[in-house]
């Protein structure tokens, strides 16, 4: 469903990502493991069309989506939950909800719907409806964002470090409602430092390091390489 | 006539104009950064729209309103896509450079088609004398009161209310966070100037009736709407709104109170006061 | 201890960053600050070097209360620091960026450049000695004359480092300096730590690259939410309950990267 | 010999400027260039403070005006002696600019430019409306001409013309010693990074107040040679135009360069003359150039050509790399 | 001039216009506004004036006098002096109102025109120019009502027009007749406003009025004049002092009829009861009881009848009193030329003015002036109009 080929992608001067080649078939939930600054978000970055290749091709379901703009790729369904989650922190919860809907924003019975299942799986947020979401703790925040890149349907979801900066038990939360969306049917793509949780609950998986792929496989022949052992599981 | 009553009524007529011009003001300032020292220029031509759509082709003076609104706005989108566009990643000085740039371009257009001589704009509403509770208007001044309070209203429900405004809302807190909701960027920077140039024309468009059209007729307006952005907080609506009618009636009772030769000064006083006091704003929004 | 903090606390609005912590940092050694995202380092880091006035609590740095001493000044006294995103003149070379750091060790004004004093001659000197011992040290004698944007992340890292030990400081706080540069490379600068502390500097350093804390600090201060939660060597921290609680994880799942 | 070798282009246009009298008598054409000299002088003045110093002042118009209207009211209102007034018109000026820099600076980016451009609009009302004291709209008349400096005199337009050139070479003189200098190197810093410059121990607020009372010295310096040259001042010399034309010489010229100051207003000054016969047409070229220097060239004329020197410097050097091509940026020291 | 070796009669002329007169040194173009009769020499006069920017207006209205009156001269043959005929040529410079522009254009009109005359309308310029108009011998014809310009010893100064001062008076004494002795003033920020009130304050009090209300006004900047008006009005004044350029006058006589003021105004002769009828679009109500400076077309009579249809004519609006000022002068100086014999030098010229006034045709005499005084101020016999029954009716100052 989604293809990457040769990119490269240049911030200035540096390279940032070096002939990245890799794939996620439809359903499938896939994780790219790194260690910081290794270029994960970049990758996810040049998909979501907020970042342009210097080279190398990007298809998503059978197109050829390399440098198109972001708004565009977020109609073509998919969602990305950034890095430093991006909210709208003056907005209460329930706006930053909405905004995620912009793309579906004609079919409010949709929007509706989603929303629901946002507060299903997230019931805090329902509870801090009226919350601005810069007065909400990282936990929470890590739960809007999440919950935000739901809002728009779509058929991918690029999530960078969900877990970053939460609590072991919230991880363990998030990952588990990961786990339901990709469930649900929604192809997911899913950064993680946190290799070891990451790679339980995930179909596949690349390990990146410093702009280039170095290891790919399935979740049980990562987890059992020793080098990925040593590198991001450590023991 | 009661001087009291009638000063605070003249601060709210001119507390109006100042409002909706700061509004356009803090809307590219707070969204997309850019100091517009054009804004000006902006109402200047709306004034002149609005002043030629009824002389010269004879449109009633509410169709012609509206004629001068979809005029600048659609300079303002021009500018927006030739020159603030291409400036957005170079440095802070740049954009301003750019403004001052298109002001005189502008008023030097407007001078060389029109000449440099002051008009006088005469709407139904120009003759119309009210009297009540003591104080003397016209109807043009009960309809700057009205129409621009009307305006703030349906700006407001629109930045809050609708799907469009809110992306606008949502653009000046995380740009890329937008993008990612599907939001497209260049659509919302041109609607952003769109509305800002109609503010700016409207706003002259009901002010110009009781003043005068003439070339430099934005100099001092735009000054003084920059003092309000900044008391207001960049960017914020009702900051805007509320330090344009702080400054209407801080103008109307200093006049009567204090001096009226310095009336001009006290814009700026209050600013240089409240930036010395308080160097990030009024309404200053945590430490960066 | 060289610095010694007393119920340092900082607050931002309704949030307490950081909630009434007292540290110690040793001189000679290395000591390291970790806690989940938000915990507040960076903030502690901030308060110590004079970046954010204190809410409450003192700062005593060699005996002498620097708790309200703006930044410069605390440069002056001889604590040096990085930033956690690298903060470096861009579009400068790196010789001039270093150069520059040492500067507040310079007296030298206006008139000393108008009239070409013997005393800026010296100064101009002195400085730019001090610039080339310093990328000398950290290895960038090579880069010197090329611009900070051309030059790689890592190398921007050890630039960085270069500018703080141009101020001549006593103590250097890293903010996480290891962040974005891959494995082979933090080696070259847990060893380029290490040899500042060969040198007589004391480090404190922020890392969440917990192999490489374990591996190098002397000493270990946990934040989490704002309060101290431990402290400790490496050992103690690893099989610190609390700590593996709120920060290396706890069960299986959250084993920890790196 | 190598300061002759390295400075040689200026050189040259030193004594290009030196012979102009000799080689004309034409009154105007002196007439302009003393101008086009005294305004960039002022924009020097900016240059540093918003240039090296990277604090963008829109004040400077009044600082002029301060100048002018400090010399011209000491010599014509209280007959202090020429020189001394000259002196003293600095010191005022001076002192102007330390005490609204000490509040103006406080804030910073959007917020000073706009505070600053408040300040001078203040100074214009002001000068304006205290016709006791400026003599209001109707201005000041009777300023005298330089007074002597032993034989020297300045009442011909060729001395005055070298008058102010000594004190514009002075002034290029002042902007290179200091920005070449730690001093330069301390601006400089400020300018790109405020934070950092802090952590390596400067004291930022101190430097920035220093930058701006030099900036708002050489802009007085300016105004007192306009009092005196055009002896006549209104109060149109502090309006919000006048600071937008000096903005305009610099940001042509090249905002942060030693000689973009001095090329922008010479180039527009004379370039507006030349262009008289087009009138109000003249603004219709100049706004949009404006934009496109701005768009295409945002370091002016003379960023523009250094950018350009630069690359060439960085495609031979790559060359060089190339041939000797040997990687190893660093070893870890030791 | 002199050692420059050239004259200021350049060229014969061919009857096109002169495409800058060869022989400037620099062979710099400058732009020559008005076509030259027929064999005849060329005499260039200069202008600098505000022909771009704010004050482009009143700048090309000046310029307006300046050219029909050349036109006429050269059609009709040119003017003679000392045997030989002589055709005008008019060069003009943009100064934008900034002195130090003024400077620049006159230092340039003198070097490259060797102009011996230069056309200044605005005190600033006039100022900066009377630093060195004697050392370069340049003739300064100066449209500004400021008495001071001719008082600075300057004896290469021709004022234009009357001094404000002698309408004062006049203008006084027929409000205070009519209206009442209370005054509000309420004059523009400008020099002529602070002039003006200066000069009545103490005038109308010493009259035995009193000034109830005085604050100026920007009659070119400010939003909205209402605030003004309610403060002016809360003393209750019988007569209100108002003017500055036409309009925003014609706004705020409007707008005190609106705040309910059924006084008169004294209206600054900078304003033109004409101007502002017409602004107001006729609103006899709003101006009934001023006073003020006669508009030129209501004030017809066989001297200006002939300009002031032609001027309609030709640049289709009334002309006002600064181009028919500047017109006049025109007149004036072919007839002081052809008196001095001279069209050099600016000496000779200057003082054979007062003669060259004498000799003007009658027909174009667009005012009434009595003679070029001795320090080169012309003295010209004035008349007021006051708007009575909603007419505009000319009463002379002795009445
Ligand atoms: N805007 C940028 N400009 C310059 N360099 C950048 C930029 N963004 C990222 N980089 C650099 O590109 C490299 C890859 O960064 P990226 O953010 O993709 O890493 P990551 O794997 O997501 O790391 P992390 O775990 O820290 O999120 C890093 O060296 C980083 O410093
Ligand atoms: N200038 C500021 N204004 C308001 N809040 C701030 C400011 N700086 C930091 N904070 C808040 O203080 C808390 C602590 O931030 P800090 O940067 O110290 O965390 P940290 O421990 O360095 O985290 P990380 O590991 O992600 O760098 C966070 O909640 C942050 O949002
Ligand atoms: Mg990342
Ligand atoms: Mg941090």
């Amino acid at each position: 469903m989604l293809m990457l080929n040769d990119v490269s992608v240049r911030y200035g001067m540096y390279e940032a990502l070096k002939d990245v080649s890799m794939n996620v078939d439809a359903g499938e939930l896939v994780v790219l493991l790194g260690a910081n600054g290794a270029g994960k978000s970049t990758i996810f970055r040049t998909i979501s069309g907020l970042n342009k290749p210097a080279k190398g091709r990007i298809e998503w379901k059978g197109k050829s989506i390399a440098g198109a703009p972001a708004s565009n790729l977020v109609k073509d369904g998919i969602g990305h939950c950034p890095e430093g989650r991006k909210l709208f922190p003056d907005m209460n919860v329930s706006e930053n909800l909405k905004m995620g809907s912009y793309v579906i924003k004609r079919n409010k019975k949709e929007v509706a719907e989603t929303m629901e299942r946002v507060y299903t799986l997230f019931p805090i947020l329902e509870e801090k409806q009226k919350a601005s979401a810069g007065s909400l703790s990282g936990g929470q925040q890590q739960m809007l964002a999440i919950g935000r890149a739901m809002m728009s349907r779509p058929q991918l979801l690029l999530l960078d470090e969900p877990s970053i900066g939460l609590a072991p038990l919230i991880v363990e939360q998030v990952f588990d409602v990961i786990q339901e969306i990709n469930r649900g049917g929604t192809t997911v793509l899913l950064a993680e430092q946190n290799a070891n949780a990451a790679l339980k609950i995930a179909d596949r998986g690349y390990v990146i390091e410093d702009g280039n792929i170095v290891v790919e496989g399935d979740s049980e022949e990562l987890f059992s390489n020793d080098e990925v052992r040593k590198a991001y599981i450590g023991a | 006539m009661d001087v009291l009553a009638q000063q605070l009524f003249n601060g709210l007529t001119i507390g109006s104009v100042y409002s909706l011009v700061a509004l356009g003001l803090t809307l590219v300032y707070g969204i997309l950064h850019v100091p517009n020292f054009a804004h000006g220029a902006l109402y200047m031509v709306g004034g002149y729209a609005t002043l030629m759509s009824m002389t010269l082709l004879g449109m009633p003076y509410f169709v012609a309103m509206l004629a001068a609104v979809l005029v600048v706005g659609g300079i303002g989108v021009l500018m927006e896509r030739l020159v603030f566009n291409q400036l957005r990643d170079s440095p802070p000085i740049h954009d301003k450079i750019a403004a001052i740039g298109l002001l005189l371009f502008l008023e030097t257009l407007i001078r060389v088609i029109w000449g440099a001589d002051y008009r006088s704009m005469t709407t139904p509403f120009s003759e119309n004398i009210v009297s009540l509770l003591g104080i003397t208007v016209t109807s043009q001044r009960i309809l700057i009161v009205v129409a621009a309070i009307i305006a703030m209203i349906v700006l407001q429900l629109f930045l809050k209310k609708t799907m469009v405004g809110a992306s606008i809302i949502a653009m000046s807190q995380d740009r890329e966070g937008a993008f990612l909701q599907g939001i497209n960027a260049n659509r919302v920077a041109m609607l952003t100037f769109f509305i800002s140039g109609g503010l700016a024309a409207f706003a002259a468009a009901i002010n110009a009736p009781i003043n005068l059209v003439y070339p430099d007729m934005g100099h001092l307006v735009i000054l003084k709407a920059f003092v309000i952005v900044i008391i207001g907080g960049m960017g914020s609506v009702p900051g805007a709104i509320l330090g344009g009618y702080i400054l209407g009636f801080s103008e109307s009772l200093g006049a009567t109170f204090i001096s009226a030769e310095y009336s001009d000064i006290i814009a700026f006083v209050l600013l240089v006061i409240i930036l010395t006091v308080k160097p990030q704003g009024l309404f200053a929004k945590g430490a960066h | 201890m060289l610095i010694e903090t007393k119920d340092l606390t900082k607050a931002f609005g309704g949030l307490t960053a950081v909630d009434n912590v007292d540290v110690g940092i040793e001189k000679g050694k290395i000591t390291a600050i970790i806690g989940p995202n938000g915990a507040g380092k960076s903030t502690l880091f901030n308060v110590i070097s004079g970046f954010y006035p204190t809410t409450k609590g003192t700062v005593v740095f060699n005996g002498e209360d620097i708790t309200k001493k703006r930044a410069f000044n605390v440069a002056k006294l001889g604590i040096a620091r990085t930033f956690q995103t690298t903060n470096l003149f861009e579009q400068a070379t790196v010789m001039d960026n270093v150069i520059v750091g040492h500067r507040l060790r310079t007296k030298s004004g206006v008139f000393d450049a108008l009239l070409r004093t013997p005393r800026l001659k010296r100064e101009e000197r002195e400085s730019r000695e001090k610039a080339e011992e310093v990328l000398a040290f950290v290895g960038l004698t090579k880069e010197s004359n090329r611009l900070v944007s051309d030059i790689s992340q890592e190398a921007k890292k050890r630039a960085a480092f270069a500018v703080a030990l141009a101020t001549d400081p006593e103590v250097v706080f890293l903010d996480e300096p290891a962040a974005g540069i891959n494995p082979d490379e933090t080696d070259g600068l847990t060893n380029l730590m290490r040899k500042m502390v060969d040198h007589g500097l004391t480090v404190c350093l922020i890392e969440h690259k917990m192999q490489m804390i374990m591996e190098i600090a002397d000493h270990i201060v946990v934040l989490n939410q704002g309060e101290k939660i431990a402290e400790g060597t490496p050992e103690e921290i690893q099989n610190n309950d609390t700590v593996i609680q709120a920060y290396l994880g706890g069960g299986e799942d959250a084993a920890d990267a790196q | 010999m190598s300061i002759f070798k390295r400075n040689a282009t200026p050189l040259i246009f030193l004594l290009i400027a030196l012979v102009v009298p000799f080689v004309t008598d034409n009154q105007y054409y002196l007439y302009i260039l003393t101008l086009a000299f005294i305004w960039s002088i002022a924009v020097y003045g900016m240059n540093l403070i918003s240039g090296y110093t990277g604090q963008l002042s829109l004040a400077h118009a009044g600082f002029f005006a301060i100048g002018a209207y400090a010399l011209g009211l000491l010599t014509v209102d209280a007959n202090v002696p020429y020189w001394f007034a000259f002196v003293l018109a600095l010191v005022i000026t001076t002192v102007a600019g330390l005490l609204i820099g000490l509040i103006a600076l406080r804030t910073k980016t959007h917020y000073f430019a706009i505070y600053t451009l408040c300040v001078g609009y203040i100074i214009y009302l002001v000068i304006y409306q205290w016709d006791e004291l400026t003599g209001g709209v109707r201005g000041l008349i009777g300023i005298e001409p330089p007074g002597a400096i032993g034989p020297i005199t300045f009442d011909s337009a060729e001395s005055n013309y070298y008058l102010v050139l000594v004190f514009l070479v002075l002034t290029i003189v002042f902007m290179k010693f200091i920005a070449e200098s730690l001093v330069g190197r301390t601006f400089a810093a400020i300018r790109n990074s405020e934070e950092l410059a802090q952590t390596i121990g400067i004291n930022t607020m101190k430097q920035k107040l220093l930058s701006f009372v030099i900036s708002a010295f050489f802009a007085g310096v300016a105004g007192a040679l306009y009092a005196s040259f055009v002896q006549f001042i209104g109060p149109e010399i502090s309006y919000t135009m006048t600071m937008f034309d000096m903005l305009t010489y610099l940001i042509v010229g090249g905002i942060g360069t030693l000689y973009g100051p001095l090329v922008g207003t010479f180039l527009i000054v004379t370039l507006t003359q030349s262009l008289q016969f087009m009138e109000e047409f003249r603004m219709l070229i100049f706004g949009p150039i404006l934009v496109l220097l701005v768009i295409f060239y945002p370091r002016g004329i003379v960023g523009g050509i250094q950018m350009w020197k630069a690359k060439r410097q960085y495609k031979k050097n790559q060359k060089l790399a190339k041939q000797a091509s040997n990687a190893s940026t660093y070893g870890g020291g030791d | 001039n002199g050692d420059g070796g050239e004259s200021d009669v350049t060229e014969e002329a061919e009857g096109t216009p002169a495409p800058g007169a060869p022989g400037d040194e620099g062979g710099e173009e400058v732009e020559v506004d008005t076509e030259v009769a027929e064999g005849t020499e060329v005499v260039d006069i200069g202008f600098s004036g505000p022909l771009s920017g704010a004050g482009a207006y009143y700048g090309n209205n000046t310029l307006n006098g300046l050219t029909m009156a050349i036109e006429e001269i050269n059609e009709s043959g040119g003017f003679e002096v000392d045997g030989e005929m002589y055709s005008f040529n008019l060069v003009s410079l943009d100064d934008q109102y900034l002195p130090d522009e003024t400077g620049a254009n006159v230092r340039r009109l003198v070097q490259e025109n060797d102009t011996p005359v230069i056309f200044v309308p605005h005190s600033g310029g006039t100022y900066a120019t009377q630093v060195f108009n004697e050392q370069d011998e340049v003739l300064l014809a100066s449209y500004s009502s400021e008495p001071e310009i001719t008082q600075q010893d300057n004896d290469l100064t021709w004022r234009i027009p009357p001094t404000y001062d002698k309408y004062i008076e006049p203008f006084s004494e027929y409000q205070m007749e009519r209206f009442g002795t209370d005054l509000a003033m309420l004059p523009p920020n400008s020099e002529f406003g602070m002039d003006w009130a200066e000069a009545l304050a103490p005038a109308w009090e010493e009259m035995g009025g009193n000034v109830v209300h005085e604050s100026s006004v920007d009659y070119a900047q400010d939003t909205d004049f209402y605030t003004l008006l309610t403060n002016a009005l809360a003393e209750d004044p019988d007569v209100l002092f108002v003017g500055g350029s036409s309009e925003p006058t014609a706004q705020v006589m409007a707008q005190a009829r609106e705040q309910g003021f059924e006084g008169g105004f004294l209206v600054m002769d900078q304003a033109k009861l004409d101007e502002i009828d017409n602004v107001l679009g006729g609103a006899p109500e709003v101006i009934e009881g001023s006073v003020g400076v006669p508009p030129l077309v209501d004030d017809v009579h066989e001297g200006n009848e002939q300009f002031i249809s032609d001027y309609q004519d030709t640049f289709d609006a009334d002309p006002g009193s600064e181009a028919g000022y500047h017109y006049y002068s025109v007149y004036i100086l072919a007839e002081a030329m052809a008196a001095a014999g001279e069209t050099e030098d600016a000496h000779a010229i200057r003082e054979s003015l007062d003669e060259g006034l004498q000799q003007v045709d009658d027909d174009k005499h667009v005012y009434e002036v009595s003679e070029v005084d001795e320090d080169g101020g012309m003295v010209t016999e004035l008349r007021m109009a006051v708007v009575e029954d909603g007419e505009v009716e000319l009463v002379d100052f002795d009445d």
